[in-house]
């Protein structure tokens, strides 16, 4: 592609037509992401209906306040990640290398956040699999909470580890200055995906943190 | 179609918003307030989610067919849950006992 | 019994002749239509073949009137296939009160059934003719079918859970009994038979087989091995509560929920004690899992059902069943803390 | 009409020679024969399978191979046929070549993405074969928990790994078309100007973009409750068993639609051609198409009657059940009202299509009867059930995989097919897959459970005579393989429009250019208007 600012594939009739297409098609990759993602949410609310109790105890097992500041820090990356969409679109080069940079600080700080509270569950006993010794009220529940916990911050936190990198080589496109006002649809896209990872903690949350923490027997 | 191009200001309130929503769900979910912890912890989830989908994700600014994609998405897994939750849920509704 | 060539399978059950009757049905709805669709397709493509290269074919349509028909029309026959099907689906759900209860463990792969009487087999089931025969089955491995062609009665079998299905002989004979939930390499092992006898010859089977003590006194005994009855205190008020009467009455818990007192119940409450906790008591009972056996909570459970009624009959009976002869079996000891059949 | 002939003409066969050509092709024609070639690798594969399952069932007792073998050989005959033929089978190949080429686009939306999800498909493949190799799977296609998860000694999470990658391709596959269709047709080419074909596998699309995501994660749950040890699903550590039944017919029932909705857009297709009329009630069959992806997702739970799912349950589902078989009713009734009074030839692709119609009919209908609670009960997990998919898919979607091959041949190779061997073939097929299906709705209504290793002698007589079948349909199928790879050297030198059908992939030339056309055409009627080409060859 000789000319990146108008980089036309073949199959296509103009540009218009490419980045419709394009961007169209992230959404529908969203879709399934949304039900890749759904099969585990199915799970936790059938469980979670099942046993609020044990639920209940399992969450205040978690930490409220790191998830409290990962959550923060996931909306923060949406925000810097959202300006450098902009930044892309005016054409402002540095600003959106900058943007990008800051993003995935911000992930890079999440995964870390992430991985510390999971160490501290392992420690505790509380990973099932591995280190699995609560003893305390209905364990087998309580061991299914755990299990969906890690499933579906593992899957998420994979998102956010793919996110990484597609972010990183983003960054370095645009350091080389592949985008333009013309032309940013790839920096559209990664934020696209970018905002669904943070969807997705939008929603894990509250599920985890927040909805069964006054349950307690 | 031009594309619209939203500012970082715009971008700032929606970021303060969600911030400011996130600090609330906290709190309330320090608290028992009984079934409706659940209540207020989803109802604000699908406020910030909405936000993010909307302004973060442009579908405020994007073609009927995007946003039909999002619909599409988020119905399916409601018919996911809505009928595997009419199993789960519904024992006891018809007199067979147990079934 | 077992010709060698059948078109038919037996019709050995109440259910059977009117699900065949619905099978009738579906067949003449299924007869009617593909001769309608196979003798049009015929018909046309005789009719119309092609006879030059540069044949006008005829006016192309699209006609409302005619969508609806075919839409409607089988549309409703359909309706008719759902109420029926719904209601002999009903009549397969809901066993009949007088029912006389069999249990059955599923497992990999073998099917033993426990009468309450105390007999077991295995692979076998005997039953009288003209009773309705009550199943709660579970499993202690895999999910299992319990299958029998001839009374058109089939249900999963599950580990960790109570299902139940039931059925009416109408017909003296030996039946197949299959799994038929795929369940590991001898899957197809999996097969027994169903034994319908006579009133009075099943009497005298119930008799002489080397049944033992009833499933309840079992269970009693078990209960006292396991030193229950230590703090589910029938004389005095316990540390936990007393299990006379409980069983199908409404239990209040501590988070307030009430629930039925069923089979599923007492089967959590002695495998998970600390999920659902009597309002009153506190959560101190140790969890009995990996301890008793599924066919010792069987057992457990017929005591706690005899508890129930003990206030009324006295002693754990069904029915009409004569009492049984006393003493021609062998106790048998609790079995060994069963062994987790994971790998 | 052109009048040059094939050889001086570049095309996309002849544009580029070489391995690598090949291997690194972004042209969706290509492509579609990669798949092509590696889909009949895995038909052939699960099709010696097949064979050994009938020889086994031949004779009562277990004496040919042992029931491991056994449960393995069935296990992988669903497995590689589900997931490795049937889902990919028309999509990926005809749809591949011929979504971009009826709608008049130079590609698909994405070519890149198409040779990626080749390649994934291609890993998925190698991750079930080398589990195979390994020593196999005996969970069934089905993998039910908890066997699959602790008590199968064989290689599930290998199998279900490549399962779950073999998804990402069917999924990639479904967005490059939904984002085709939408955005790449030829000018003035409107939805209701669209051939059927594109409508169904719009609808297919749909399926695989909204359903595959959900079995792929179920699967990911069995592997890594089955690799960690986890209850996720196990009731002996705190799981459902029953929740895993859901997640995976939430897929694996739509499934059934990715797999035969590509067969009815081939059916209207052929039919329309084969009579010279447009196909009666265009938009009916057309939403029907549409109806059946949507309404087939809420249906799952007819699977699961017998399973102890809620009595509430089973009654919505069964009675949504019966929904989804009205517009598949309205496609059968109109495909017959095409029929009437057109001009019908008996080309090979019209007598599968023949085919294809009486026997989806059947097992239409015998869907029904399984929707039906109370019979449902007696039948399920028996050979009714086999029978009846059998009917659908292998009566459905292979008939109309082979009406479309037969249809489209002459445009994919430049070479004519032997049309008397592929007439006698479709007859054979026809013949052997009634004999082999039919005797299983007997057995199933007998009692015979399916999976059954060894069976008592009473069902012999049906096995014996669905085992003579299978013979016949094995060699039904051996011989277009054998004429389809002879006609590619010998075969006549098709023209480019040999049926004298009006769609867009027939106006260019056979086989076609890299490019499909070489000036984008421009589309002024409906679809299926043969008025045009009278016109065309007079003027």
């Amino acid at each position: 592609m000789a000319n990146h600012s108008l980089a036309l594939r073949h199959q296509f009739d103009d540009v218009e037509q490419q980045k419709d297409a394009s961007t169209f098609g992230m959404w529908i990759f969203l879709a399934t992401e949304v039900l890749f993602f759904g099969g585990m949410f199915c799970c936790y609310t059938v469980y979670r209906s099942r046993y609020p109790m044990a639920f209940g105890n399992a969450s205040n097992h978690l930490d409220l306040i790191l998830g409290a500041v990962s959550t923060a820090i996931l909306i923060f990356s949406s925000f810097t990640m959202a300006c450098g969409v902009n930044s892309a679109a005016t054409g402002a080069k540095n600003a959106l290398v900058g943007f990008l940079s800051l993003t995935i600080l911000f992930a890079a700080a999440f995964l870390v956040i992430e991985m510390s509270e999971w160490h501290m569950l392992y420690k505790e006993g509380l990973m099932p699999g591995f280190n699995f010794t609560y003893k305390e009220f209905d364990p087998g529940h309580v061991q299914l909470f755990f299990c969906m916990y890690f499933a579906m911050t593992g899957l998420h936190a994979s998102h956010v580890t793919i996110g990484i990198g597609i972010l990183a080589v983003m960054a370095i496109r645009a350091w080389r200055g592949a985008f333009g006002p013309e032309y940013f649809t790839p920096i559209e896209i990664s934020g696209l995906y970018w905002h669904f990872v943070d969807l997705v903690w939008i929603f894990l949350f509250p599920l985890y943190y927040l909805i069964a923490r006054h349950l307690q027997g | 179609m031009a594309e619209h191009i939203v500012t970082k200001k715009q971008y700032s309130y929606v970021f303060a918003t969600l911030l400011l929503l996130t600090f609330i769900t906290t709190t309330v979910g320090m608290m028992d307030l009984g079934r409706l912890n659940v209540v207020v912890a989803l109802v604000i989830a699908v406020i910030k989610a909405l936000l993010v989908v909307l302004f973060f994700m442009h579908i405020y600014w994007s073609s009927k067919l995007n946003k039909l994609t999002v619909v599409a998405g988020v119905a399916w897994l409601a018919l996911l849950l809505w009928l595997t939750l009419t199993d789960v849920l519904s024992r006891g509704w018809l007199p067979f006992p147990g079934k | 019994m077992n010709p060698q060539f059948q078109l038919f399978p037996d019709q050995a059950s109440a259910t059977a002749v009117h699900l065949d009757h619905l099978t009738a049905y579906l067949l003449i709805v299924a007869v009617i239509f593909s001769t309608l669709i196979f003798s049009l397709i015929f018909f046309f493509a005789v009719k119309y073949r092609r006879r030059s290269g540069h044949e006008r074919v005829g006016e192309t349509g699209h006609a409302l009137p005619l969508e609806i028909t075919w839409t409607v029309i089988p549309f409703v026959l359909m309706m008719v296939m759902f109420t029926w099907g719904a209601r002999i689906f009903f009549e397969m759900s809901r066993p009949p009160d007088d029912a006389m209860n069999i249990y059955v463990v599923g497992k990999q792969w073998m099917w033993k059934t426990q009468h309450l009487e105390g007999q077991r087999e295995i692979n076998e089931l005997h039953i009288p003719l003209g009773r309705p025969v009550r199943l709660t089955m579970t499993s202690e491995d895999v999910i299992h079918s319990f299958y029998v062609p001839a009374f058109r009665v089939k249900f999963d079998v599950l580990p960790g859970k109570y299902t139940t299905a039931w059925f009416n002989p109408t017909k003296p004979g030996k039946y197949h009994l299959f799994c038929a939930e795929y369940c590991g390499t001898l899957h197809s092992g999996m097969i027994g038979w169903i034994d319908v006898m006579e009133p009075a010859e099943y009497e005298r089977w119930l008799a002489g087989g080397a049944g033992g003590e009833s499933l309840a006194s079992s269970g009693q005994k078990l209960f006292e091995y396991l030193a229950c009855a230590n703090c589910h205190r029938t004389d005095k008020p316990g540390r936990c509560p007393n299990l006379t009467g409980l069983f199908g009455s409404k239990v209040q818990l501590t988070t307030g929920e009430t629930v039925t007192a069923d089979e599923a119940y007492v089967r959590e409450s002695i495998l998970n004690p600390g999920a659902k906790v009597v309002a009153g008591y506190q959560n101190i009972m140790p969890t009995f899992q990996g301890q008793v056996s599924e066919e010792d909570l069987l057992q457990l459970i017929e005591y706690v059902k005899s508890l129930a009624k003990q206030p009324a009959q006295g002693a754990p009976t069904l029915g009409a069943i004569p009492p049984r002869l006393a003493g021609r079996g062998i106790t048998r000891p609790p079995s060994a803390p069963a062994q987790n059949p994971k790998r | 009409m052109i009048t040059a002939t094939v050889e001086t003409r570049d095309n996309y066969l002849t544009h580029e020679y070489g391995v690598k050509s090949w291997l690194l092709t972004k042209d969706h024609k290509r492509i579609a024969l990669l798949y092509l070639a590696s889909i009949s690798f895995f038909f052939f594969l699960g099709g010696i399978f097949a064979t050994i399952i009938r020889l086994e069932l031949l004779t009562p007792p277990g004496d040919l191979v042992s029931a491991q073998t056994y449960n393995k050989l069935f296990s992988l005959h669903g497995i590689i046929m589900v997931f490795l033929f049937l889902i990919p089978s028309i999509p990926a190949t005809l749809g591949n070549f011929f979504v971009p080429m009826m709608i008049g686009a130079k590609d698909l939306a994405f070519p890149k993405i198409n040779l990626l999800s080749w390649y994934i498909y291609m890993a998925g493949g190698a991750c079930v074969l080398y589990a195979m190799l390994e020593g196999g799977v005996d969970t069934g296609w089905t993998f039910y928990v908890p066997f699959s998860t602790s008590y199968a000694n064989t290689y599930v999470i290998l199998t279900g790994v490549g399962i779950f990658i073999a998804g990402f391709s069917s999924i990639l596959t479904g967005l490059n078309f939904i984002v085709t269709i939408h955005r790449m047709r030829a000018p003035g080419l409107t939805w209701f100007r669209l051939p059927l074909f594109i409508w169904s596998m719009y609808a297919t699309s749909l399926i695989q973009v909204l359903g595959t995501p959900v079995v792929a994660v179920t699967i990911l749950l069995v592997a890594v409750e089955r690799g960690f040890h986890l209850g996720i699903f196990d009731p002996a550590l705190g799981g459902d068993p029953v929740l895993f039944q859901h997640l995976f017919w939430f897929y694996s029932h739509p499934a059934v639609y990715i797999m035969v909705l590509p067969g009815m857009g081939i059916i209207s297709e052929v039919v329309s051609v084969y009579s010279r009329k447009k196909v009666f009630g265009y938009r009916f069959v057309a939403f029907s198409s549409v109806a059946i992806a949507v309404l087939g997702f809420l249906v799952w739970g007819h699977h699961m009657f017998v399973a102890s799912q809620s009595v509430y349950a089973s009654l919505v589902f069964s009675f949504l059940s019966f929904f989804v078989a009205v517009p598949s009713a309205i496609k059968v009734f109109n495909w017959t009202a095409t029929l009437y009074k057109g001009s019908i030839s008996y080309d090979t692709p019209m007598l599968y299509a023949f085919g294809f119609i009486g026997l989806f009919t059947i097992g239409g209908l015998t869907g029904t009867f399984l929707a039906t609670l109370g019979f449902d009960v007696h039948v399920t997990d028996t050979y009714f059930v086999v029978a009846h998919f059998h009917y659908i898919m292998v009566g459905g979607t292979l008939m109309a995989y082979l009406g479309g091959m037969h249809y489209w041949w002459p445009k994919m190779t430049g070479r004519m097919y032997p049309e008397g061997w592929a007439k006698l073939s479709a007859l054979v097929v026809f013949l052997g897959f009634n004999l082999t299906f039919f005797p299983q709705f007997i057995l199933g209504y007998l009692g015979m459970p399916r999976r059954y290793w060894a069976y008592p002698e009473e069902f012999q007589v049906y096995h014996v005579l669905s085992t003579a079948g299978a013979s016949v349909l094995a060699v039904g199928y051996l011989i277009p393989a054998a004429y389809f790879i002879w006609s590619l050297r010998y075969g006549k030198i098709a023209p480019d429009n040999p049926w004298n059908a009006p769609g867009l992939e027939w106006q260019t030339s056979s086989p076609p250019p890299p490019e499909n056309f070489e000036i984008t055409p421009v589309v002024t009627s409906e679809a299926y208007d043969y008025s045009i080409l009278e016109e065309m060859k007079v003027g």
